[in-house]
């Protein structure tokens, strides 16, 4: 990087002066390759976690909910806190892809296969939850879906906020999916074209549905990419406009809030970007993507969080004053309880990590060191955890008549299961990164020559072919 | 019935930019392109239109939205009206979330198809490479050779272009099919 | 339709022997199929399913012979009289194909007037509980009844014979004892585990005759009780609470409330339910009575009084009240000291109570017990001058405070014999043990007042070897009755001696013969001076706290303790279930550094015996002074295994026995003083509510006498956002719309309805565990909320705080929230305004529970075992048995809707009002709830609704419950104004 | 090709799948897991309806008694055969044959266990009483409305496909006769009215 062309606004995308060619190499060179002791380890650490989570389910949805530690006050609490958190981490995903696309953010071609992947695996976690905790999953499964049946028919509840999230959940996945899948299908062409082996030939061969690289394809693909961008981006604002509406459209004090839907997005993004920092600092340090997951890449994602995390402060203070400011008594109450009851433990606990953390990235030098943003990240995770926590416990745990207020403790059922979409995460993680191109490559050369030296570049007159470069 | 393509292997893109440009105004007919990334402006400098799969997008898009809001008025009011809660039997701001939900999923899984039959891909498609390295970092250029093609002028500009390669193929030649390779 | 039931409903040819051996294989079929929906078919059914893809084959056997009178599949009432206690409610028995499904007050018993209270309730419990005895036994060998009646009757006439009973009052049964007696010889020694022979004992003093007055609260005026929970436990809680409802209940166009006094050490219902609660500790009881009859007297005639701690200005009150109330006035004591009830004797005669509100001529005959001849069996025992000890009905070995030398006493008599339905502490002493019919399967009669003379019959045929009791004497006495059908035998004495004429068929269609107004008695006159000069008026005195011993209302005297609905009601004033608790006043649990929960342990010595029981405390406010309450009736270790709390059973033995037998603490007539202290561990009580303050909101509305005079709307006042700002319009109901009205003036907080509700809907029992994980299921619960000093805002340290209830159970809200949330309509509003859950749609996302402000739905967090097969028969047909994961909750008894409406279509009429009655409705002793058709212009809850005092609770969310409420009265000062200006009562 | 042939597939099922799906919901005749229209399981004596109901005519309530009366249309007891059967002994060898089955159970007490025909789930509470008797302000419904003709049916048969459809569907018809005509009850369509 000598500092002779280099470009004065922005540091480069890509480090270390790759060539195309070696950025095919280094992507593919580690799936191609026999997989190293070190991700075999995390592998089988992470598949076993999750079969401890697949069998602490299997044993909860045999004998029953009562495994967990609910009672007749508190109906939800890990469970949705769990799905709400892991909804949540799913987003930071396809606002990466989708918002940042449409944004013309080019810093986000390195990261963003592995946030999408993120996303999918993270809406499979999440999915888990609204499953497991129904009483009688064999039969909500169906159940919910709107189809003819011969019961008069008996339709299901379109006014219902679980319904939506039926739909809201379902579609979110399968446009994320369908997202992440046209993303891959040129550079799953890459390494199927590199592949020697029949079974790798094949698979990549199917997964890249005869991709060749036409320009006439590349014109409908970049439209067909552009057009999900702007599908994922309201898409994502609505799921967890929905999924706040769970609790919005209730009348239990603390839920029945109109500032959720805003908040509940702020809070996604907060807790999303907070989780894909997390994941790419290890990625980055483990599998030596300093290159391509620049300082300066996750500066951007600091100001972010920095963003978010006030806004949702910010939230949280709105809350108290709409109460005070109603006039209801059980709303009141509700907000007290909140900082001063049985519960003020795990609100402190999320006011400490989502608000008070961040704001150490003001600081330039911390915003800019890895360790400090690994520690902060971790803390928004937690954070937004207790978050979603205490929305839903509190609220419920002390509501109207005080004859039902309760307590409610979790029970080991609850926490390995927890811990077991971990695993299952992971798990999916760890075989993402082995089978399919972990980075974004088809596109990362697209703008590797971004704030590069013009090095090989003969005639001036193209030099400057992308817009973008000069509007930045 | 192959067609005859007259091909020039680039390393840059911004060659193949410039390639493409001339051959068009030396009045080649551009068979195709082959990149391995999306070359920002090439697809225009091909001269091809913009692509039509945005209004894929949009029909389908309102389809789902009129599918999802005759199947709710259908479900909740006409087929059995139940009071649920002492709300209407036709509570439409309930409908909001799941016709939102509804247009972007139909909208969306339909855009998918349209790309996929746009492109004619499916699983199992045998892609006819015409060089292996075209989705790793060469970029080819096949000009058709019809009644417009010029050998000698075709050749000049390739190697204006610092062409790697030319090459005689036709639209049919598969480089590993011909190297003996499965695919 | 009455009819009475035959002994043989089903016909002799059937062969199968005991239980009805179809609805045996019915259960097992039910229990085996797991995530099923099961319920108890009706009919003849016996079913094997053979899994296929196919149809499955059910089984399906016809009568052998056509019943007349029995159809298959409906439910026939039969009037009985209820055994749970010996206040002898009469009740109308339900029974569908052959087996009782519930007890119901019988409405037109003049004792309980449709009333019937949780203990009543729960017999079922006992009927179809599998632990019972089975056949007779030596020892726990069974043995053939040929061999037990010639080893007994050859016993018996050995002489030094003793007969010792609980209360027997019926007129046959006591003939029969008589008969018993006088042929071989035996005494008869009758005693009450919870006595009131001081009553009795004091009334021969002053009045010549040892009899227990029957006490007319509908008569009062004035009513001054004395650590007498006369709603609650009191002899005859049910008749007592139906009386004092008469003088409380606002709904009538009265204008007067009855002054309610309560003066007391423990907390009772009674208490709470006060107009005016003044603490008095046990010490002071008699100096207490003392200065109260002094002042009324006007004189000191009545000795000195001790310094005690009622105020003077309370105690004019009480005096003025009785002044004023000439004739109209009632003190009625629960001391077992009989100065004290001599000193009551008097204060009632002084307020010309005698022949008006306290009746010598038609007396009480619920309590028959003696202590006198108790004493003396006690010392003939230890003398060995009994020979042979026959025991029936009672279970002196737990019950009486001796129990352990009782038991020791025992084991030296030659022959003992108990004659028992159940095994308990006693039984399991014996060497001979006679299983007796449950109350439900025999014939018996019952005299509970003088002149009422009452029938019990069977509702089903016997399940197990067991015969009546009465059969068992005659057969020993070698009386030739006793190979009679003790039916017969109990026909033919009514004939001569009760029914005067009348048809025997007729009276036990009706269930008794009221011949109360033919009883003839020379009124006894006031033998003034047997009450004066009794210097009762010391304080008692002794080191640490008073101990005071209290039947609860659910458990009572412990008879029925292996009865699950009964320990999960909980306690309507602790809210604890399962077990008893050591319930201290918070100030003395600061005093001695114990939270709540903590496991203490109470040493006392009572009548030199040394008790300690290990027990956690709860905190329970307005307990008097220094004082530990502890409820009796605990503690059973031989009664089955519900006694521990239906737990894991990861515990076993005395570790998992829950609550401890407080009966030892019983020292008649005197305080006993022990102490408390801490002894590590945190049992935590299982509780259905954990927190017993409104926090100012306005919940349970009240208000005073005076205020509500001068405004109808008093306490009521609440300002309320208009209820037609809705974004959609009100649905219309055409036909019936059903709304139901609880008067919280009337509601006393018995938990009879908790109970019938339970047994009703085949609500599951779930144990202590579950119910300490707050999971109990009840779709009808009886919230308690003390008044609140606001000091705290979480624990009331109020000191003598009364209390009010309310029963809480779906509001079957118009704008219901939880419907709107539930995906799959699982939850939906009917046609007739009510809430309808459906199981079977049901997926369990507990979704509406969440968004429920009333919190009444309850979720089945596993599958609730139905593996005791007996057990299974207490099911209702009528209702769906809930599976694992699916939500439950009050359904308004839709199955008696139902049949309402079915019936009265039937008969081709109107459906008139008050043909439907929920449980929770026919349980109430007050009458406190009323249900029927607010689109009836006639009806009884449509005059309720337009009722100023009728409120919903939480109407500012705009739910529009169809469950509403009546403000509370109280007869007494104004209290401070609310801090808040929401006008709520509190 | 094989690409144009998938796309084709891929169109027809979402153009015509719908469709296909909402016709289903008419179809009473198509038999899902739980339906068990034309169960006609063997019982132990080979019993004709055709027979007794429809050669001889006897009255459904002769031997289903008080199926106006409660909520089971209950099977005769063997008394109520033994009124006739006292007597007749049958006139072919399987009629004989069966009459003596019949006439053993009843000598012997031991009854006859037969195979129920229609069953309903546990969570479903049907009363016969409501239908035969108080339905259509007390006319009452006719057997074969719903059992279809039992006159011409040999052994117990489940005519009808029994699946809630079907029954909400005929109280839907019968509420619009109701209101038609003016009556004032309405076949209930309330959840609790089956299921509680």
């Amino acid at each position: 990087m000598s500092g002779n062309a280099c470009s004065p606004l922005r540091e480069p995308l890509v480090l270390g002066g790759k060539k195309l060619g070696d950025i095919t190499q280094d992507v593919c060179g580690s799936i191609e390759g026999k997989p190293s002791t070190l991700w075999w380890f995390g592998f089988l650490l992470a598949l076993t976690v999750a079969g401890i989570g697949a069998a602490t389910m299997g044993y909860q949805i045999y004998t029953g909910i009562g495994t967990w530690g609910l009672n007749k006050t508190v109906g939800w609490a890990f469970d949705i806190t769990n799905f709400v958190f892991w909804v949540g981490i799913g987003h930071a995903g396809t606002l990466i892809s989708a918002i940042l696309c449409l944004f013309r953010q080019k810093w986000r071609t390195s990261v963003n296969r592995s946030a999408e992947a993120m996303t999918i695996f993270a809406v499979i976690c999440a999915a888990i939850f609204p499953f497991i905790h129904m009483g009688r999953p064999w039969f909500g499964a169906f159940w919910a879906l709107p189809y003819p049946n011969f019961r008069g028919p008996l339709w299901v509840n379109f006014r219902s906020p679980l319904l939506w999230d039926v739909f809201a959940i379902s579609t979110y996945f399968t446009i994320s999916l369908v997202f992440w899948f046209i993303g891959l299908i040129p550079d799953n062409a890459t390494v199927r074209d590199r592949a020697k082996h029949w079974l790798r030939r094949a698979f990549y061969g199917t997964v890249s549905l005869g991709w060749d690289g036409s320009v006439k394809k590349w014109n409908h693909y970049e439209t067909a990419y552009l057009i999900f961008a702007g599908l994922s981006t309201p898409l994502v604002v609505s799921v967890h406009t929905i999924v706040s509406m769970d609790f919005a459209t209730s009348v239990i004090p603390g839920w029945h809030t109109t500032i959720f839907p805003p908040y509940f997005v702020i809070g996604a993004i907060f807790s999303g970007f907070a989780m894909v920092q997390t994941l790419l600092l290890v990625a980055r340090k483990t599998m030596r993507l300093e290159s391509y997951i620049t300082v300066n890449h996750l500066e951007v994602m600091a100001k972010i969080i920095l963003l978010t995390g006030s806004l949702v402060g910010l939230a949280y203070g709105t809350e108290f004053f709409i109460a005070w400011y109603s006039g209801s008594q059980y709303e009141q109450f509700a907000f007290i309880n909140r900082a001063t009851g049985p519960f003020s433990w795990a609100y402190w606990i999320m006011v400490s990590c989502n608000v008070l953390s961040p704001q150490v990235l003001w600081f330039r030098a911390l915003r800019r060191n890895p360790v400090v943003l690994f520690i902060m990240s971790i803390f928004v995770n937690i954070g937004m955890w207790f978050e979603r926590f205490v929305i839903i416990v509190t609220s419920l745990h002390r509501d109207f008549l005080p004859s039902s207020w309760s307590y409610y403790t979790p029970t080991w059922v609850e926490a390995v299961t927890f811990i077991g979409t971990f695993g299952i995460f992971f798990t999916c993680f760890f075989l993402f990164i082995r089978l399919l191109p972990a980075i974004a490559f088809g596109e990362v050369k697209g703008v590797m020559k971004w704030g590069q030296p013009k090095g090989h570049s003969h005639d001036a007159g193209h030099s400057h072919a992308h817009g973008e470069v000069k509007h930045a | 019935m192959p067609e005859l393509l007259y091909c020039g292997v680039f390393k840059d893109d911004e060659d193949v930019l410039g390639a493409v440009k001339e051959c068009r105004e030396a009045g080649f007919d551009i068979h195709d392109v082959y990149t391995p990334y999306a070359v920002h402006g090439l697809d225009r400098a091909m001269g091809l239109p913009f692509s039509k799969i945005t209004w894929v997008t949009f029909g389908c898009g309102l389809g789902g939205l009129t599918f999802g809001l005759s199947l709710m008025t259908y479900v909740t009011d006409y087929d059995w009206a139940m009071n649920v809660g002492g709300k209407s039997s036709l509570p439409f701001p309930a409908f909001v979330p799941v016709l939102f939900e509804l247009t972007v999923l139909i909208g969306g899984l339909c855009t998918m198809l349209g790309l996929f039959i746009f492109c004619r891909l499916y699983p199992g498609k045998n892609p006819k490479m015409k060089h292996p390295r075209l989705t790793d970092d060469r970029f080819m250029i096949a000009v058709k050779k019809n009644q417009n093609f010029n050998i000698g002028r075709a050749s000049e500009l390739f190697r204006k272009f610092h062409a790697e390669q030319m090459l005689d193929l036709d639209s049919e030649y598969d480089c590993f099919a011909s190297q003996g390779g499965t695919s | 339709m009455q009819i009475e039931f035959n002994q043989n409903p089903r016909p002799a040819q059937d062969d199968l022997a005991d239980m009805p051996a179809e609805l045996r294989q019915e259960m097992e079929r039910v229990s085996k199929s797991r995530r099923d929906f099961m319920k108890v078919t009706g009919m003849a059914a016996m079913g094997a399913v053979l899994a296929g893809c196919t149809a499955p084959d059910r089984l399906v056997k016809p009568l052998l012979k056509k019943q007349e009178h029995i159809m298959p599949g409906v439910a026939y009432d039969y009037a009985s009289t209820c055994q749970a206690c010996s206040a002898n409610c009469g009740t109308w028995m339900k029974a569908r194909d052959g087996r009782p499904i519930k007890a119901e007050g019988a409405r037109d018993n003049p004792l309980n007037r449709g009333g019937l209270c949780a203990r009543g309730q729960g017999q079922l419990w006992g009927l179809y509980d599998s632990e019972r005895l089975k056949g007779p036994l030596q020892k726990s060998s069974p043995v053939k009844w040929e061999e037990l009646d010639a080893a007994v009757s050859g016993a018996v006439k050995g002489g030094g014979a003793v007969l010792l009973t609980g209360t027997v009052n019926g007129a046959c049964a006591r003939e029969q004892i008589r008969r018993f007696c006088e042929a071989t010889g035996a005494r008869h020694v009758a005693y009450d585990a919870i006595s009131a022979w001081p009553i009795a004992a004091a009334h021969k003093d002053t009045h010549g005759a040892a009899v227990l007055p029957r006490y007319r609260f509908e008569l009062a005026e004035v009513v001054v009780a004395i650590e007498a929970d006369f709603l609650g436990s009191w002899i005859s809680p049910v008749e007592y609470a139906a009386g004092w409802a008469v003088n409380r209940d606002l709904r009538n166009g009265r204008r007067t409330l009855s002054k309610h006094f309560q003066l007391e050490a423990n907390y009772t219902i009674s208490g709470a339910n006060a107009d005016e609660r003044i603490k008095l500790p046990a010490a002071e009881r008699g100096a207490l009575l003392t200065a109260l009859a002094n002042k009324l007297a006007g004189n000191t005639r009545f000795g000195t009084a001790g310094a005690h701690s009622v105020p003077p200005e309370k105690l004019d009150d009480i005096v003025k009240a009785i002044k004023d109330a000439p004739r109209k006035a009632l003190v009625v004591c629960g001391s077992d000291d009989v100065k004290h009830q001599k000193l009551v004797n008097a204060i009632n005669h002084m307020a010309q109570a005698y022949g008006n509100t306290v009746d010598l001529r038609n007396v009480s005959q619920q309590k028959l017990g003696n202590d006198d001849t108790l004493a003396q069996l006690l010392k003939d025992l230890e003398s060995g001058a009994v020979k042979t000890l026959i025991v029936w009905g009672a279970n002196p070995v737990y019950e009486l405070p001796e129990g352990a030398k009782f038991k020791e006493l025992l084991a030296k008599v030659g022959t003992t014999v108990a004659i028992s339905a159940f095994p308990d502490e006693t039984t399991t002493e014996c060497n001979w043990r006679a299983s007796a019919d449950h109350a439900l399967e025999s014939w018996g009669d019952f005299e509970p007042v003088r002149g009422l003379h009452s029938l019990s019959q069977p509702l089903v045929r016997r399940l197990y070897d067991t015969r009546n009791p009465l059969t068992s004497l005659l057969k020993w006495a070698g009386h030739a009755d006793g190979n009679r059908d003790y039916r017969e035998v109990l026909a033919d004495y009514w004939k001569a001696n009760v029914l005067q004429g009348g048809a025997w068929e007729a009276a036990v269609e009706r269930g008794f013969v009221d011949a109360q107004g033919s009883v003839v008695t020379n009124m006894p006159v006031m033998n003034e001076g047997a009450a004066t000069g009794l210097n009762a008026g010391a304080l008692a005195t002794g080191d640490g706290l008073e101990i005071v011993p209290y039947q609860s209302v659910l458990m009572g005297d412990g008879s029925q303790a292996n009865n699950g609905w009964l320990h999960e009601a909980g306690d309507p004033l602790t809210r604890a279930t399962w077990g008893n608790y050591v319930a201290l006043n918070p100030l003395t649990m600061k005093e001695l550094g114990i939270a709540d929960g903590d496991d203490v342990t109470l040493s006392a010595e009572a009548e030199g015996r040394k008790v300690e029981l290990k027990l956690p405390a709860v905190r329970q406010p307005g307990l008097a002074g220094k004082s530990a309450a502890v409820a009796l009736g605990f503690g059973r270790t031989q009664a089955g295994k519900i006694v521990y709390g239906m737990g894991t059973g990861a515990l076993t033995g005395a570790e998992a026995t829950i609550g401890a037998n407080a009966y030892p603490l019983l020292a008649r007539g005197k305080v006993v003083f022990g102490t408390v202290a801490k002894s590590g561990g945190n049992r935590k009580p299982a509780r259905i509510q954990e927190h017993d303050s409104q926090e100012k909101r306005p919940l349970l509305k009240e208000t005073t006498l005076e205020q509500w005079l001068g405004k109808p709307d008093a306490g009521n006042d609440q300002h309320l956002p208009p209820a037609n700002l809705t974004l959609w319009p009100r649905w219309e109901y055409n036909g019936h719309k059903w709304g139901l009205v609880v008067d919280l003036n009337s509601c006393t907080g018995c938990s009879a309805c908790v109970v019938a509700c339970s047994v009703e809907n085949n609500v599951p029992v779930v144990g202590r565990e579950e119910v300490a994980t707050r999971r109990e299921m009840h779709w009808l619960r009886m919230d308690v909320y003390y008044e609140d000093d606001h000091k705290d805002g979480l624990l009331t340290e109020n000191e003598n705080p009364l209390a009010g209830f309310q029963p809480m159970m779906c509001q079957h809200c118009e704008n219901a929230p939880c419907e709107t949330v539930c995906p799959v309509i699982a939850t939906s509003h009917t046609e007739e305004g009510l809430n309808s859950m459906t199981y079977n749609r049901c997926i369990g996302t507990r979704y509406c529970a969440n968004n429920c402000p009333y919190k009444v739905r309850r979720f089945n967090w596993f599958l609730y075992k139905h593996n005791d097969l007996t057990m299974n028969l207490a099911l209702n047909p009528d209702v769906t048995v809930r599976t694992q994961g699916v939500m439950e909750k009050c359904s308004m008894c839709a199955q008696r809707i139902y049949e309402g409406k079915r019936n009265a279509a039937r008969a081709g009429v109107k459906l008139p009002d008050g043909a439907i009655r929920t449980a929770c409705q026919s349980s109430c002793p007050t009458n406190a709830i009323a249900f029927g058709d607010v689109n009836d212009k006639d009806s009884v809850v449509t005059r309720l609704l337009k009722d100023p005092r009728n409120y919903a609770v939480l109407a500012e969310i705009n739910t529009r419950p169809a469950v509403t409420y009546l403000t509370k009265v109280r007869n007494r000062k104004a209290p401070p104004a609310p801090a808040d200006g929401h006008g709520g009562g509190h | 090709m094989s690409a144009k042939l998938a796309i084709l597939f891929l169109l027809l099922t979402i153009a015509f799948g719908l469709p296909v799906l909402l016709a289903f919901r008419t179809a009473d005749d198509i038999q899902l897991p739980g339906v068990h229209t034309g169960y006609q399981p063997e019982q132990p004596i080979p019993y004709s309806h055709r027979l007794h109901a429809g050669v001889l005519n006897i009255d459904c309530q002769y031997c289903h008694a008080g199926v106006d009366e409660g909520r089971h249309a209950t099977l005769p007891s063997l008394s109520v055969c033994m009124n006739c059967h006292n007597t007749v002994a049958g006139k072919t060898d399987s009629a004989k044959a069966g009459i003596n089955t019949l006439r053993e159970a009843w000598n012997s007490g031991e009854g006859v266990v037969w195979k129920r025909v229609h069953n309903n789930p546990d969570f479903v509470y049907f009363n016969h009483m409501a239908h035969v008797r108080n339905a259509r302000q007390g006319k009452g419904i006719d057997c074969a409305e719903c059992h279809g003709d039992m006159t011409e049916a040999g052994l117990g048969l489940q005519a009808k496909n029994r699946t809630m459809g079907w029954c909400v569907n005929c109280h839907r018809d019968e509420n619009a006769k109701y209101e038609q005509e003016g009556f004032a009850a309405k076949a209930p369509l309330d959840c609790d009215a089956c299921h509680r």
